[in-house]
């Protein structure tokens, strides 16, 4: 039920977006779908908790991991609108854009999420993959908004890469249906029918499938190395739309990987699955944290903070036991302050019109509040002890040393290279002089708020746990 | 969710706690700043302003201790011996190197810092005598080391944030860090430099101050350890006391140099005799530092009992028998006999011997002496306060001693009236700096280090969307040979 | 299928770009055949809006847009490759071998019957990766990643795995978008890089 | 009966140590066949300094006026708490040996602040000097106490020089190992040769002198008594310590005697001894006494080591 609402929610907004000519009523009305959005999701959220996993229809259903995504999807969906209607106004008052951008923008940003809300509730993996693919196609545009050569680029290389990746993604899919078909039942397969089905599926073919399922939605995850098209989409984007991207999207690709890994699991015994995962996941901590310790553009340090954080959470499913239960608790973390941080940064790059770390100097003094939610964003998300990201960590390295001492050991070096490096930056940019041409003072109070919203509730529950929350972690973990 | 479950013995395996308690002693030593993962200390300091050096110094830092003693004695027991060892050690050489850092440098607020790391040395050489010795299972002993290691905490906390906080007044008065431009101070601001005194004096382990008690504490549970333990465990005790001995020495001598450059001698730059004495607020927070700095020397016998209380609360301590006794006039007795001292008798002594003195030489002795007051000989010229003995002068003999750690690098620049007779120098300056061996034999490798890997990552992001996709390619194919 | 594999080693040795995406219509009517092949089989009446909405969009749709481009733009010749045609050719061989050796038994052994044809598609999907990688212009990316769709369905139906009709309608909705949105964006790159040839498009590293 | 003897002991140091400086100079002298002065002159020399007006400096603070009084102090007080000529009497709230080697660098600390106080150059780098030399010393000194005290199983100085620990032959080399590191610091913190020149006033060798150079009348007298007695101090460890026997064990006035005569002799003997090095040996270069004080404590070190 929740989720028709959602989706009748977005589809008028898309709809007035496409047919109003008002600015501030488009904005209304997405402001109010993703406030429906999230409401609903938190209702949805609740059901599963006290109720388990449940589906509305035959198309959708919600289970823990889901519930949780959906949370963050709404929360982070709700911060993002209101961020960035402010944001907008800027940009067309600096007259970078035009209202018809500004449309096209609002639409597009409704279906993406939409796009995401059902990716994560779609009880079909093809229905899921379609809703994927949709993201990608939603947000093509987006990425390019700027309109610029750059901007282009990055948008065609996301398009191409991604969509090669969902291509494979989609093979991979469709090989897993060999059992079904050899039981007989064609039609709608669901998840659970795979799961049910999973005696009939030969274990190498198992294998070859979840290879293809984890390159292909790996893609959008951002493990290296397909992670080639995150930095420059989320650098080229507008905040906004990274801090979704980075937020929120490879989160939704993630769950779709883990469901996979489910049912491969069932079928051929976690080992396999799990030393891929900590593979690829070690893999892209050593290049996210080599690439950042001498990066030129901050929204691209953030974005392959993202791929770190990324493969902390592979790391974290793939040594298994706590390992998992931190790992979607990182997830929680990770999501809502790699959006304050990439929001933050939007309201940098307004100031400073450059997302150069060298132009950026002396934010301290330019935007308090900014910068000052910019180090704590980099304190939590580089896991500082009491941040709950340290604790998430703690338990994913104290998971490995039980089983891969060696792996840990150097994924906690990496960590500290990546502290280290991302330190450096974020000093340079927030202490220093700041250049005379830029003029101090906030934006507007209505872009400081969406970040510090999310980084206040990190912060509040990185020290307490909402009882609900709590036990769809504990549901999520035994399922996964 | 925040507790220390994981590093439950039961729960964890031996190679898990190695690695806890390698990884806690690196995380909270950078913390304490032990060396070598010090130098943030020094930077740090001079940037903040003085009252929260003082904090930082007096507080933050034992945050790391606290914590290491937390986790070593508390959590990971039981523990092996080399653990304990290693801490002495590591102890050993932060106290060492940490005076003789603070000798180098010039700037006040870094050298305070620098003796911050020298007395967390100080500390560790407690803290892991008592490791050493529980583990050795001499849990008495374990007690004694542990109490040192509060009580000198203690103490570094409140002498500590006094020299900061003076040191703090005197900047603000003369508006640089840089000592060689103060000089003559104790006439513009008496009072301050009385507290900065006391201060040395407590912090260079001088009877009757506190500083000196917890030391000698610290010096009877090594000198218990030379006395009990075999081989190697003994040798490093016998290090610690003596790096502990060098310590004081140099400490000593580091705060002559403090002292007199800054407030002793003539005036070595104009800021100096405009300076006034600090507000009376201030005083009020020095001097109370200073007389509990006295206080807690004087009465160092009731501060020992309280501390070993705290340290019974420890669960590892619960049934320690005692080896400190304190008997009338807080005679502080160690091992029945081993040693004993008692702070008052000093104090009195000191106090009683002086005035005797004062007064029999003073008033007794030729009393209708005539006092004069003329200029400091002067050889004939005039005496410009170039002549006096620079700070870094002061210490130029030690460094060149430990020139082999310190590593000091001096150039001379001269410039002379025209460039075609070079006899007549216009001027002579001689910059002299210490090379950091962490920077030069440590950080800057690793630095170097990751730097190339960094460059050879980016390589990764050539730009080339061909290149990516044939990433994606290759990982397919890799995987694929992987299964099959 | 032979039909779709010759198309794919034709795509990669055309210069011409118009005659790519005749060669891409024709692999997508191949497409088409198969499927009504299958619906033969299966006898699933809604099997016809399936393959009509492939007949419509992979075969006169997206063929016509491309020319469309091509007119525009003038763009005869596609931007070159990396490797040469003997080296290409020599791959494209491996990778068909690959495909067809035993160890990829399990996967082309999903319906005994359609072995060499599930094989046959396996190479394809290969090739047409290789595709994607080896050639520089935007237009024969979009024709690779094409038939590399084109190829999994290939592979689909001989292996028996077709969906439920919506499903697949949506599938090809989406195909249809995105060669909607693939076409935007060439004739945008072109705008902006005055070319297609994606090697213009680097000045995003590190 | 005790109150006498603590009476004694208490003038005992200061009474001495003008005679011992005396009777240095007088040996040296007649090494040099010179005749000298009589072996009381500083006696005369201490009256009429005494009695002197005073010239100070303008630059000076109360450091410069008080420090003559606090270190002259330090030195009665560890004078009074160090074994003399009895073990009996048992100090344990002063005698500890970290007590009296850090009341000791009281006496340093200061006289080395006096040398800066009145910024002339000479007191800069006297005081340097002498605190490089004390700080390196320390180690040496703690450390040679550190040996005996560890044999005799206690630190208190008097329980040490009490207790028999020559009764059994095994500590022999260990204890004579400290002896040799002692001597050493014993010459390092008396100001004697090879360290410093006590006779000399040439700038670029002097060390202690050099810090007291400002000073005159009263002051000058208390400075050279204090060093006076700081070489009586390290005498009596050196003997009592090493050496200690005739040491008076038991509070019976013969025991008492004895012990002051025989105490009086050690202390004759290791004057001899001293005046013989100085007039035998040249004063090191500065930069070669590190390693000389690290010879003493490596020795040191290794008697520790060697004691079980």
């Amino acid at each position: 039920m929740e989720i028709i609402i959602i989706i009748l929610a977005f589809i008028i907004a898309t709809l007035t977006g496409l047919f109003s000519k008002k600015r501030s009523v488009i904005e209304f009305f997405s402001v109010a779908a993703s406030l429906i959005a999230f409401v609903e999701s938190v209702i949805a959220a609740l059901k599963v908790s006290f109720h388990g996993a449940y589906s509305s229809t035959v198309f959708f259903s919600v289970d823990s991991l889901g519930a949780i995504v959906m949370l963050i999807i709404g929360f982070i969906g709700l911060a993002v609108t209101i961020y960035s209607i402010q944001y907008l106004r800027k940009e067309t008052d600096k007259n970078v854009i035009g209202f018809k951008r500004v449309k096209q923008y609002f639409i597009l940003l409704n279906l993406f999420l939409l796009a995401m809300f059902l990716a994560i509730t779609a009880s079909s993996p093809i229905f899921a993959w379609i809703c994927i693919e949709a993201t990608t196609l939603s947000t093509a545009f987006l990425i390019s908004f700027y309109n610029k050569p750059s901007s282009m680029e990055a948008a065609w290389k996301y398009l191409i890469i991604n969509s090669v990746g969902l291509l494979l993604a989609f093979f991979g899919t469709l090989l897993y249906f060999t059992s079904v078909s050899q039981s007989g039942g064609t039609g709608l397969v669901s998840w659970q029918l795979l799961l049910a089905n999973v005696s009939h599926l030969d274990p190498l073919l198992a294998k070859i499938a979840f290879i293809f399922a984890l390159i292909g939605y790996g893609t959008k995850v951002g493990f290296a190395p397909m992670h080639t098209w995150l930095p420059d989409a989320h650098s080229k984007a507008p905040a906004p739309v990274s801090a979704l991207l980075s937020g929120v999207l490879l989160n939704v690709a993630l769950v779709i990987v883990l469901k996979f890994k489910v049912i491969t699991d069932a079928c051929v015994g976690s080992d396999f699955s799990q030393n891929l995962l900590i593979a690829f996941g070690l893999l892209s901590i050593l290049i996210a944290s080599l690439i950042i310790f001498n990066q030129k553009n901050y929204k691209r340090l953030i974005a392959y903070s993202s791929i770190e954080n990324m493969g902390v959470m592979a790391l974290g499913f793939g040594f298994g036991g706590l390992g998992i239960f931190a790992a979607i608790l990182h997830m929680i973390y990770n999501a809502l302050t790699k959006s304050a941080l990439f929001l933050s940064a939007g309201t940098i790059f307004l100031k400073y019109s450059s997302t150069k770390i060298a132009k950026v100097k002396g934010a301290l003094t330019a935007l308090p509040v900014t910068s000052i939610l910019f180090l704590i964003g980099f304190f939590i998300i580089t896991g500082t002890p009491p941040s709950g990201i340290f604790l998430t960590k703690v338990y994913i390295l104290t998971a490995g040393f039980k089983s891969h001492p060696v792996i840990s050991i150097v994924a906690l070096l990496l960590m500290v290279i990546l502290f280290v490096g991302f330190l450096k930056h974020v000093v340079a940019m927030v202490f220093g002089e700041k250049p005379e041409t830029v003029k101090t003072g906030e934006e507007s109070i209505w872009l400081i708020i969406p970040p510090v919203v999310l980084i206040a509730v990190v912060l509040c529950l990185s020290f307490f746990i909402p009882p609900f929350l709590y036990n769809l972690i504990k549901d999520a973990t035994l399922h996964y | 969710m925040g507790d220390f479950y994981i590093l439950d013995p039961s729960t964890s395996s031996g190679r898990l706690r190695r690695i806890i308690f390698v990884l806690a002693l690196i995380g909270f030593g950078t913390k304490a700043g032990i060396i070598p993962f010090h130098i943030w200390l020094p930077a740090a300091h001079p940037a903040a302003p003085s009252h929260v050096s003082a904090l930082m110094s007096g507080v933050m830092i034992k945050a790391g201790i606290y914590m290491m003693i937390r986790i070593f004695l508390d959590i990971l027991q039981p523990a092996p011996v080399w653990w304990g060892l290693t801490i002495i050690v590591i102890g050993a050489v932060s106290a060492l190197l940490g005076v003789l850092y603070a000798l180098t440098e010039h700037d006040i607020k870094k050298l305070l810092a620098y003796h911050s790391i020298e007395n967390i040395g100080i500390i560790l050489l407690g803290v892991g005598s008592a490791l050493t010795f529980y583990s050795l299972n001499m849990p008495s002993l374990a007690l004694l080391s542990l109490v040192a290691a509060l009580f000198h905490t203690l103490n570094h906390a409140i002498f500590k944030s006094l020299l900061f906080l003076s040191a703090g007044s005197v900047i603000n008065e003369v508006h640089t860090r840089n000592m060689e431009e103060y000089g003559g101070l104790i006439k513009y601001m008496p009072q301050t430099a009385l507290f900065f005194l006391i201060g040395s004096m407590a912090i260079s382990a001088l009877p009757p101050f506190n500083g000196f008690f917890s030391e000698w504490l610290t010096f009877q549970s090594l000198f218990m350890g030379i006395l009990r333990l075999q081989s190697y465990s003994q040798w490093v005790f016998i290090i610690a006391a003596g790096s502990l001995a060098f310590t004081g020495g140099l400490a000593l001598a580091c705060f002559v140099k403090a002292f007199g450059i800054i407030f002793l001698g003539r005036p070595r730059s104009s800021e100096v005799v405009h300076a006034k004495e600090s507000s009376s607020f201030m005083q009020i927070g020095m001097g109370s530092l200073a007389a509990l700095s006295l206080l807690f020397g004087i009465f160092s016998g009731y501060m020992v009992i309280l501390l070993e209380k705290i340290g019974k609360s420890f669960t590892i301590f619960q049934n320690t028998g005692s080896l400190v006794s304190v008997f009338s006039g807080q005679n502080i007795n160690i091992a029945n006999g081993f040693s004993s001292a008692s702070a008052p008798a000093i104090f009195a002594l000191l106090f009683i011997t002086i005035l005797l003195v004062l007064f029999v030489i003073r008033y007794l002795v030729n009393k209708n002496q005539t006092i004069k007051i003329g200029a400091t000989w002067d050889c004939g010229t005039d005496l410009t306060p170039r002549m006096e003995i620079t700070a870094m002068g002061f210490a130029q003999s030690i460094v060149t001693i430990f020139k082999s750690i310190l590593k000091p690098s001096i150039q001379h620049e001269t410039e002379y009236h025209d460039a075609e007779s070079r006899y007549i120098m216009k001027s002579k300056s001689v910059i002299f700096g210490v090379g950091d061996i962490y920077h030069s034999y440590l950080y800057r490798p690793m630095h170097k280090i990751i730097n190339v890997l960094s460059t050879r990552a980016k390589n990764i992001q050539s730009g080339n969307i061909n290149t990516y996709i044939s990433y994606i390619f290759i990982a397919l194919v890799i995987a694929l040979l992987f299964v099959l | 299928m032979g039909i779709i594999f010759l198309t794919l080693i034709f795509l990669h040795l055309t210069k011409k770009n118009f005659i790519a995406t005749v060669a891409y219509a024709i692999q997508s009517f191949a497409i088409v055949i198969i499927l009504l092949n299958s619906f033969f089989e299966t006898g699933n009446i809604y099997m016809y809006v399936v393959i009509l909405a492939t007949l419509i969009i992979k075969v006169i749709l997206a063929p016509l847009f491309f020319n469309r481009l091509i007119k525009k733009h003038d763009l005869v010749f596609s931007a070159s490759t990396y490797l040469n045609t003997p080296l290409m050719l020599i791959i494209i061989a491996v990778l068909t071998f690959v495909a067809n050796s035993r160890k990829f038994a399990p996967l082309t052994g999903i319906i005994p019957a359609n072995q060499t044809l599930l094989s046959l598609a396996l190479s394809s999907i290969f090739i047409s990766l290789f595709l994607i990688v080896n050639r520089k212009g935007t237009l024969s990316q979009i024709l690779g990643i094409l038939s590399l769709e084109n190829s999994i369905v290939a592979f689909i139906v001989f292996a028996g795995l077709e969906q439920s009709v919506g499903l697949q309608v949506g599938v090809i909705f989406d195909i249809f978008i995105w060669i909607i949105i693939a076409f935007m964006f060439m004739s945008m790159i072109h705008k902006h890089f005055g070319s297609q040839d994606i090697t213009s498009m680097k000045n995003l590293k590190d | 009966m005790n109150i006498i003897i603590w009476i004694i002991q208490l003038i005992f140091v200061p009474l001495v140590s003008p005679f011992c400086v005396g009777f240095i100079r007088k040996i040296k002298a007649k090494m040099q066949n010179r005749q000298g002065a009589s072996v009381f002159q500083p006696y005369k020399d201490l009256w009429k300094l005494l009695h002197k007006d005073e010239v100070i400096s303008k630059d000076a603070s109360w450091i410069f006026k008080y420090a003559p009084f606090i270190i002259f102090a330090v030195t009665i007080i560890v004078g009074a708490s160090i074994p003399l000529f009895a073990s009996f009497l048992n100090n344990k709230l002063t005698g500890d040996l970290l007590v009296i080697v850090y009341t000791l660098s009281i006496g340093t600390f200061f006289l080395a602040l006096a040398g800066m106080d009145t910024g002339s150059g000479f007191g800069g780098f006297g005081s340097s000097r002498e605190m490089t030399i004390s700080a390196l010393a320390e180690g040496g000194f703690i450390f040679s106490l550190l040996t005996v005290a560890l044999i005799a199983g206690t630190t208190n100085l008097f329980l040490i020089s009490g207790s028999g620990m020559f009764a059994n032959s095994q500590y022999f080399l260990p204890i004579s190992l400290a002896f040799a590191g002692f001597l050493i610091i014993l010459l390092a913190e008396t100001a004697r040769f090879p360290f410093d020149n006590p006779a000399t006033h040439f700038e670029l060798t002097m060390i202690h002198e050099a810090m007291i150079l400002e000073y005159s009348g009263k002051k000058l007298a208390l400075m050279e008594w204090a060093s006076a007695n700081k070489l009586v101090i390290f005498i009596a460890l050196a003997a009592n310590l090493f050496f200690p026997f005739g040491i008076a064990q038991s509070p019976s006035s013969t025991a008492v005697c004895i012990g002051i005569a025989i105490f009086v002799v050690k202390i004759l003997v290791f004057c001899l001894g001293i005046a013989a090095l100085e007039s035998c040996i040249a004063k090191f270069r500065f930069f070669r006494l590190p390693d000389l004080l690290m010879i003493s404590f490596i020795l040191n070190a290794i008697a520790i080591g060697i004691i079980h």
